[in-house]
């Protein structure tokens, strides 16, 4: 069974308060405890004296990666922690040339799934004192009560598929790599639902779903694929998106987003855990990743690559659907 | 003085105020709850701590009409006028408590917003008392409560099977006697105002965690303080917290042409955006997470009380619950009085 | 505000015929911005250019639009209007109210309703569009002509003679082509060789010629000016700077193969030149065929050289070289008629093409110039010629008149009666003899050379003893016709080069649906493609004869030294531009552009608190950029933009048309 | 404006815009093409040229290769009220730049799905390779795109007027 | 009058005259088309205006015409936006939209009878020259006027009649003019503004000190003030915001708690200094 986060936090405090002290970074990126045990948030922490308050548990689900923006035009490294997901986020990041990663240190943190806070908080196990690793399911006690939680259910959905458990190319790597299987194939059987029905009833779906939207802009601040130095959304000549929430703007927002990031979202699936409106965003994406996967025979889209699959073309083998 | 109206009668109600005017109520949809416009009753949600936006959306639209223009080689401008009355059911106190802390900024002063002031003459607010306050809920901080009905035109409050209501104005007399003719019952005084108490009284858990108690004045000589360049590093920039919170109100004005017609906007803007004030000519005062997160704590607990003396937070909890990063005011105020209780 | 112009023109009736004039320009007088509004009969015409430069002195226009045909007609003759009257040229539209409209939609109200918005659309557009100047960029002074028969011969003796240097790439082991095969030349029946070869040594002599023979294009980089071009160079196994052409290789070669300049009615060698009048008169080595590449034993040729030239180690060779312009002159295929089952072409050996003809009557050639019949060696005496065989059957692919065959037929039919005294019978659709001293020629075959013509096809050809009997009908008549016939020659279309869509490609020209390549515009920009710096001479453009052949390629040679003879190129200001204040320096542009034209840079810029910092940026290379804008799409935040096409633009003429 | 129905309210519920309302009198799709400067513009000229007559309900932005075409600017079409879409350019391989429409076809294999993901009923955007020589397959493209609108009916579903 | 004090008035551009030798700064001349807006338009020097370019957007600009002069209102609008971009394309005869007037105004009862330093910088005399020309229309009001004007070129300068001419004609009057940079044909002095002021050296007895311009030349200017001996309550300046609505409500140019659409854009600096330092 292999170690839970929260046997790795006293390693990272180490790790962030020997780099904190010795200058090797200038503040570091991690996560905090949140409004209860299961709603950890990030914490950027810059002196020594802070680093207490960094926590790591099993909930720690934050892709931090984003963060790394703030710090571009400034003197020295900072420091992140990051799960195999959050390590293709940064990927992405250095693809796009916009994070050096040279000012980086990469705390890696190997990880067999993230337990999905939101569902566990329901269980009423109150505040968690400890999680095991029971192989299948993790083990949660809490002050109120325990249960044994099967990761097939308790997990978030993409770690069930996860096919990066461990962090590549980490600077310091918590603990060791763990096993680096899938617990489940890709799984785009949502999609294909959707694809299946008719046109105005998917059209319907659609509309409830974006007509919930408040261009809160928490997708695309999140998402590590969104890191344009003036996001289009925000420019105003030419408006390509109106401020307004009438349903059309809505939908041409999210339709740009969605295209903006085609064949470069890293599957994190942070935009949609963020979507205060609970909006399934990643069923915009998914649907993308799943055409690119079928279209372009390119079988892994979310990896990023040097160049990504609309940057690139094959004469031939691409489908001809347009003569 | 007090009425009861069973819950069947109370659906009654709602599908009589649905057919008559627009209604707006608690919806469940996709996991979330929030106020939409019902064409009955029976689509309306009723177990629900808070909905997921608050009456703002009703009041004061994430986006509205304000004018007309034509401009095709002269220039004509023609005024637009919000729309038909309605009614909002299901306000919890903590939303009603909003309404009058938005009212201040807008219906007040020299200049009074019309639009606003408009839909708040043709709203009628039906406040519905909180059963089971959310762990994120703190009403009680700023003085609220569960049964807080300040604000409603017509407040009730579950009571078993049946409601316990009370008219709170004319136009919440005139629901109940209008639309609410015999479908409500005078009420045993005692009894109700014994129900009032109990929800007055119901405890908020989240509410004892956070004393909001002199908050402004601590924040008189904060503004340089360290704190807002710690807190800030970890905020998103999204409009989260700002879109869900009721009381927020700060907006832009756009304006949509095509050819020689067009329209101007009111939209909510966010003073978390980067773009909220930055100028035409590319300088922008607010230019960090910094001062763009300070701004919106410093409003909410001391520049708006220092100008209309109440804080403009009503202890909804939406920030707490929705803030992506749990950088919400709940947190800011026990922060504050901590680093300055160390101080 | 702009003070933008719209002038309406009615194309003769072509425009105002179905679109009402009156009521686009008082559509139009209502738009955004338009200042004034005027229609003319002709607006290209010079009054009507004339009417727009003085509106836009007297109305203080600042922009100009101008409905009439499409801008891929008059956009630049409308440019410099505007320009002449000191308005960057770049201010004007063009509402295509013609080709995609008046032309199409005979319905007037519909055709109308359409042309305002098309007039809108330009208005929309016109108020974007902002001051452009034009960059200069150098020459290199050097042309390349592919293909070395008469028109890329003709093209490179006039570069030439112009002072410039010019190199011909060759695919086969000589420059001529198909003109060396023939025999005469209609109408006025000198000798191909006698006219041809004075010009092949031309070639070969003038100092700024360089021919590569045996070679042929590989890649084509660059852009007008600056063309950077891979020559694969074939191995030759002839050291042509020691060969003296003495012929004693191929004497010596013991492996005779049929002779592609022959068409296959005589033979070569491995070693060969492929006809004796070949320039250069070196011969190279058809590995193919050549016995010690098959078995690594012989080397005949090599024992009995007496310069020691031949090598059988050498490799194909590719050299880059630098162009400022090229001329495609690659010319045409004699298409094989072997799909046509019923002249049993293949089949009888008697059934020969127009250019297996002209190699049985060349005096230089397999037969020494006897019209020996293949089957037997005898001399034909009915002879049945069969016209647009392939050419104008759409059936066969081939939908278009192959232009030369009623003439070439003529020539043969004289030949035979002249030489040996045959009777021609040509089976014809129609006769056409557009051209000077053609239709004289044609009278001269059927009057004095009592060619009979017989208007109709041929249905079948069958063997009957030592005779081919063609079953045909005579439409005029409308009797069926019997002939019995000792030769039949089928007079085969012309066809595109093999490999002409590939070469295409390589070029980044276009071709049409014959794969023959497109001119930038059928009448007035005949020898242009619509790639700046290529041009286009002959019979890869399309069927022609030797006179328009040689009149192209001099058209052709005329563009190229007028372009090679200027000390700077004016580009094309619609490129890409990047807004380095929000390119955020991602480069996805990068892999996008098919010119290298992107790359990456640093900016220094103050942030806020007064800190100076440095951010990668995209920058293009304005002269390599040759404006298509793919780039602009992966440009997530809109930073890169297309001049004249801008996302704004665009997003403008989509409001326009959609309100 | 056009012809069109009112857009919802812009506070509160988005209304049901694929709610089949009948088509009003007189209605004609209306349609945007995108055509790359070289073959299909040039192929619409041919049309011309050649008095290949096809419907009114297409009006040309002509740009410089498929491959400038944003799908952006599609759904943008979409939203101010076309009821379809062409996107078309040079058949693969004889893009005048070389390459611009094989990125055309990556994006909008990719995008024409997507469009048709969000709700859109697929007949209305329309990719073509059309030549310029193709005048008529162009006005062929044009008739069957038009024909299918016109069954199809009113395009609402990412309309929005003012 | 519109009901809501959002919606603009129409209003006409009767003129237009550029400032600066490049333009970028223009003058536009408006009347509203409604009388009764006109007549019911009272502002005072330093006030502002939201300018509407409809489809564009809207711009709160000062008014640079002093109200001592009625019957129409003067816009200095220096091309840095949207906005301003199509205002500067605007022609004379085109319509805008108008509404206003905003804010707070120069403290005139606080001027009267006092000598009176103005300093501007650049476009930043748009306001001070509706203050400068309604206290010379009062001339006898006030004190002695010291016009200490500067700008990055003689070019650059704006109200050139004005500032060279006619102000200087008034009793006891002195214009002072700068430039960064002078060119051939520049014959003044040659400096930036608060060292010129420190050069022009007034007197802070019985003074008012009232300054306009750019942020970072009004942060130096106070501190040349403060050597020269004017005290926080004998300077008045002006805050600069991103503005929305120009009543309050939007939310955006606050400092502090006050809001400079309504409680700005003039303060003394004793005032200012009340305030939080940043926006």
């Amino acid at each position: 069974m292999s170690a839970t986060f929260t046997d790795h936090q006293a390693a990272l405090r180490d790790e962030v308060k020997k780099l904190l002290t010795d200058g090797s970074i200038k503040g570091f990126i991690g996560y905090a405890r949140g409004r209860d045990s299961y709603h950890p948030v990030p914490a950027i922490v810059t002196r020594p004296d802070q680093v207490d308050g960094l926590i790591l548990d099993q909930f720690s689900i934050f892709g931090l990666t984003k963060y790394l923006l703030d710090y571009i035009f400034e003197d020295g490294k900072m420091g992140i922690v990051v799960k195999g997901c959050d390590a293709l986020g940064l990927g992405r990041l250095i693809n796009d040339h916009r994070v050096d990663r040279n000012k980086v240190h990469v705390v890696g943190l190997p990880c067999a799934g993230v337990l999905n806070g939101e569902k566990v908080a329901k269980l009423g196990l109150g505040k968690v004192q400890r999680v095991t690793d029971k192989g299948s399911a993790f083990l949660v006690e809490g002050d109120k009560g325990s249960k044994e939680l099967p990761k097939t259910e308790y997990l978030w959905d993409k770690c069930l598929w996860c096919e990066n458990h461990n962090p590549a190319g980490a600077d310091t790597l918590l603990g060791s790599e763990v096993e680096n299987v899938a617990m489940k194939p890709r799984d785009f059987s949502d999609i294909t639902a959707l694809e299946k029905m008719p046109s105005a009833e998917r059209a319907a779906f659609w509309t409830r779903q974006f007509s919930r939207c408040i261009r809160c802009y928490a997708c695309r601040n999140v998402c590590p694929a969104c890191n344009c130095r003036e996001c289009v959304f925000d420019i105003a000549d030419p408006r390509w998106v109106g401020n307004t929430v009438k349903l059309s703007e809505q939908q041409m927002f999210h339709f740009t987003r969605a295209f903006h990031v085609a064949g470069r979202c890293v599957d994190c699936g942070e935009c949609e855990r963020v979507c205060p409106m609970e909006i399934p965003l990643m069923k915009l994406q998914r649907k993308l990743q799943k055409d690119v996967i079928e279209l372009f025979g390119n079988p892994k889209p979310f990896v990023p690559s040097e160049v990504e699959v609309l940057g690139q073309f094959r004469v031939t083998e691409d489908p001809e659907e347009f003569m | 003085m007090l009425l009861t109206i069973t819950a069947d009668n109370l659906k009654s109600l709602l599908d009589k105020l649905a057919r008559d005017s627009l209604l707006v109520a608690p919806v469940l949809e996709d996991g979330v709850t929030r106020l939409k416009p019902v064409k009955a009753a029976s689509e309306i949600a009723l177990d629900y701590s808070n909905t997921a936006t608050s009456i703002k959306d009703f009041l004061f639209p994430q986006s509205e009409d304000l004018l007309r223009f034509v401009t095709d080689g002269t220039l004509s401008i023609e005024e637009i006028k919000p729309e038909r009355a309605q009614v909002a059911f299901g306000i919890r106190p903590c939303d009603l408590a909003s309404v009058a802390l938005m009212d201040k900024v807008l219906t007040t002063g020299e200049y009074a917003d019309t639009h606003y002031q408009a839909r708040r003459k043709n709203t009628v607010l039906i406040g519905l008392a909180c059963e089971s306050p959310a762990d994120t809920c703190f009403c009680t901080s700023y003085g609220y409560n569960p049964g807080h009905s300040a604000g409603a035109d017509v407040m009730l409050y579950k009571d078993g099977d049946q409601y316990l209501a009370e008219a709170l104005s004319d136009k919440g007399r005139e629901v109940v006697g209008g639309p609410g003719e015999g479908l409500f019952k005078p009420a045993d005084e005692a009894a109700g105002q014994a129900v009032k108490k109990a929800y007055a009284e119901k405890e908020v858990p989240f509410g004892k965690e956070v004393d909001v108690e002199g908050i402004d004045q601590l924040l008189d000589n904060f503004f340089d303080d360290q704190y807002w360049d710690d807190v800030s590093k970890k905020c998103l920039g999204c409009g989260t917290c700002t879109y869900v919170c009721p009381t927020c109100h700060c907006f832009l004005l756009t304006d949509e042409a095509r050819g020689g017609e067009g329209l101007r906007f009111r939209c909510w803007d966010s003073c978390m955006f980067a773009n909220y004030t930055k100028m035409a000519g590319g300088h922008n005062p607010r230019p960090s997470k910094k001062e763009r997160v300070r701004q919106r704590f410093m409003h909410k607990l001391n520049y708006y009380p220092h100008r209309y003396h109440s804080y403009l937070c009503t202890g909804c909890g939406r920030c707490v619950a929705m803030c992506p990063v749990g950088l919400h005011i709940a947190g800011v105020i026990k922060d504050v009085k901590g680093v300055k209780a160390h101080a | 505000m702009r003070r933008v112009g719209v002038f309406v023109c009615w194309c003769g009736s072509n425009i105002a015929g179905t679109v009402d004039i009156e009521q686009v320009k008082a559509a139009a007088a209502k738009m955004p911005n338009v200042a004034y509004v005027e229609d003319n009969k002709y607006t290209c015409s010079e009054p009507g250019q004339a009417a727009i430069q003085k509106a836009i002195k007297e109305q203080k226009l600042d922009r100009v639009v101008v409905a009439a045909c499409s801008p891929r007609m008059h956009e630049n003759t409308f440019r410099r209007t505007v320009g002449g009257a000191g308005l960057n040229p770049y201010l004007l539209e063009i509402a295509n109210i013609r080709e995609h409209c008046s032309w199409v939609h005979p319905d007037k109200v519909a055709g109308t309703r359409k042309a305002v918005d098309l007039v809108r659309r330009a208005v929309y557009k016109v108020a974007k569009n902002v001051p452009l100047q034009r960059a200069s960029i150098d020459v290199t002074k050097r042309a390349l002509i592919i293909g070395g028969g008469i028109a890329g011969i003709q093209a490179a003796l006039d570069i030439a003679d112009a002072g410039q240097p010019v190199v011909v790439v060759e695919k086969t082991p000589s420059i001529g082509g198909h003109m060396a095969q023939l025999d005469k030349t209609f109408p006025t029946l000198d000798c191909s060789a006698c006219i041809l070869t004075p010009k092949m040594v031309d070639a070969a002599q003038n100092q700024n010629i360089t021919l590569m023979t045996w070679s042929e294009v590989e890649k084509v980089d660059g852009y007008i000016g600056n063309f950077t071009v891979t020559i694969r160079k074939k191995a030759r196994h002839v050291d042509t700077t020691k060969c003296t052409g003495c012929g004693i290789c191929w004497s010596k070669c013991p492996a005779k193969v049929s002779s592609e300049f022959d068409l296959g009615i005589g033979k070569r060698k491995a070693i060969y030149v492929p006809f004796p009048q070949a320039i250069p008169n070196k011969p190279v080595i058809d590995e193919k065929n050549c016995i010690f590449f098959k078995t690594g034993k012989c080397k005949a040729c090599q024992m009995f050289c007496p310069t020691g030239s031949i090598s059988f180690d050498q490799k194909d060779e590719l050299v880059e070289e630098k162009f400022g312009a090229i001329i495609v002159a690659t010319g045409y295929e004699q298409w094989d008629p072997s799909p046509y089952g019923e002249y049993g072409y293949g089949r009888y050996k008697d059934v020969i093409t127009g250019l297996e003809f002209e190699r049985l009557v060349n005096a230089s050639g397999p037969t020494e110039g006897k019209i020996k019949r293949p089957s037997d060696g005898k001399l034909p005496k009915d002879v049945v010629i069969i016209q647009c065989v392939g050419s104008r059957d759409e059936a066969k692919g081939i939908p278009y008149c192959s232009k030369t065959c009623c003439m070439y037929s003529a020539k043969h039919a004289i030949l035979l009666e002249e030489k040996i005294h045959a009777h021609s019978y040509v089976f014809y659709m129609d006769v056409r003899t557009p051209g000077k001293g053609y239709e004289e020629f044609y009278k001269r075959a059927t009057e004095e050379h009592h060619a009979t013509y017989i208007r109709g096809r041929v249905s079948r050809v069958y063997q009957k003893g030592d005779k081919l009997v063609c079953l045909g009908e005579d439409t005029l008549l409308g009797k069926k016709v019997e002939v019995e016939a000792d030769l039949v020659i089928l007079a085969s279309a012309m066809v595109h080069q093999n490999g002409a869509s590939k070469l295409a490609q390589t070029l980044g020209i276009s071709y049409d649906q014959n794969e023959f390549y497109t001119e930038a515009h059928a009448k007035l920009r005949p020898v242009e493609t619509n790639t700046a710096g290529i041009f286009l001479a002959g019979a890869c453009q399309g069927p022609k004869d030797i006179p328009e052949t040689v009149a192209q390629a001099g058209a052709a040679a005329s563009k190229v030294i007028s372009l090679l003879s200027k000390p700077k190129l004016e580009t094309e200001p619609l490129v890409a531009q990047v807004n380095e204040a929000i390119c955020s320096g991602c480069l996805w542009c990068k892999p996008i552009c098919p010119y290298k034209a992107i790359d990456g840079k640093v900016v220094k810029e103050r942030i806020a608190g007064g800190k100076t910092i440095e951010r990668p940026v995209a920058a293009v290379n304005a002269s390599l950029c040759q404006g298509c804008g793919a780039c602009t799409v992966a440009c997530r935040t809109g930073a890169m933009n297309v001049l004249g096409f801008t996302n704004e633009h665009i997003l403008a003429e989509v409001d326009a048309l959609c309100l | 404006m056009s012809v069109n129905e009112k857009a919802a309210p812009a506070a509160g519920p988005a209304t049901n815009p694929t709610t089949a309302t009948p088509a009003p009198e007189g209605w004609e799709p209306k349609i945007i093409g995108f055509a790359c400067n070289w073959c299909t513009y040039a192929g619409a000229d041919l049309a011309g040229t050649s008095r290949i007559q096809y419907p009114p309900n297409i009006r040309v932005i002509r740009v410089p290769c498929s491959g400038r075409i944003n799908p952006q600017f599609v759904v943008r079409a979409f939203q101010r009220g076309a009821d379809g879409v062409l996107v078309a350019g040079c058949h693969p391989g004889d893009c005048h730049y070389s390459t611009g429409n094989y990125f055309a076809r990556r994006r909008y294999l990719l995008a024409k799905r997507f469009i048709e993901y969000l709700g859109v009923e697929p007949e209305r955007l329309q990719v073509r390779w059309i030549s310029g020589s193709e005048g008529q397959k162009f006005a062929d493209t044009v008739r069957e795109l038009t024909e299918k609108l016109r069954a199809l009916g009113p395009q609402r579903r990412l309309r929005e007027t003012l | 009058m519109p009901e809501n004090p959002l919606v603009p008035s129409v209003a006409t551009i009767d003129r237009i005259t550029p400032e600066t030798a490049a333009s970028d700064v223009k003058t536009f001349q408006v009347t509203f088309d409604d009388p009764a807006v006109m007549e019911r338009f009272n502002y005072m020097s330093g006030q502002c205006a939201m300018l509407s370019m409809f489809g564009v957007g809207e711009s709160m600009i000062s008014i640079t015409s002093s109200p001592t002069r009625r019957g129409f209102l003067e816009f200095s609008v220096k091309r840095t936006g949207r906005v301003t971009d199509v205002l500067h394309e605007a022609v004379e005869g085109q319509k805008i939209g108008v509404r206003g007037p905003y804010g707070n105004h120069f403290p005139l009862e606080m001027l009267k009878g006092k000598n009176l330093v103005f300093i501007g910088g650049g476009i930043g005399l748009a306001p001070l020259r509706s203050l400068i020309n309604n206290v010379l229309d009062n001339r006898k009001e006030y004190g002695r006027i010291d016009v200490v004007y500067g700008a990055r070129s003689p070019g650059d300068l704006c109200f050139k009649y004005e500032v060279l001419e006619n102000w200087t004609k008034y009793e006891n009057a002195q214009v002072h003019v700068t430039v960064d940079r002078g060119d051939e044909t520049w014959t003044g002095p040659v400096g930036f503004v608060p060292a010129f002021l420190e050069q022009v050296n007034p007197s802070p007895r019985d003074a008012v000190a009232v300054t306009c311009g750019p942020p970072i030349m009004i942060k130096l200017v106070l501190q040349s003030l403060a050597k020269l001996g004017f005290t926080d309550d004998q300077i008045v300046t002006t805050l600069e915001m991103k503005m929305q609505c120009g009543v309050g409500k939007c939310g955006r140019c606050n400092v502090g708690d006050k809001y400079v659409c309504i409680d700005g854009p003039v303060f003394t600096l004793s005032q200012l200094k009340q305030l939080p330092p940043e926006f």
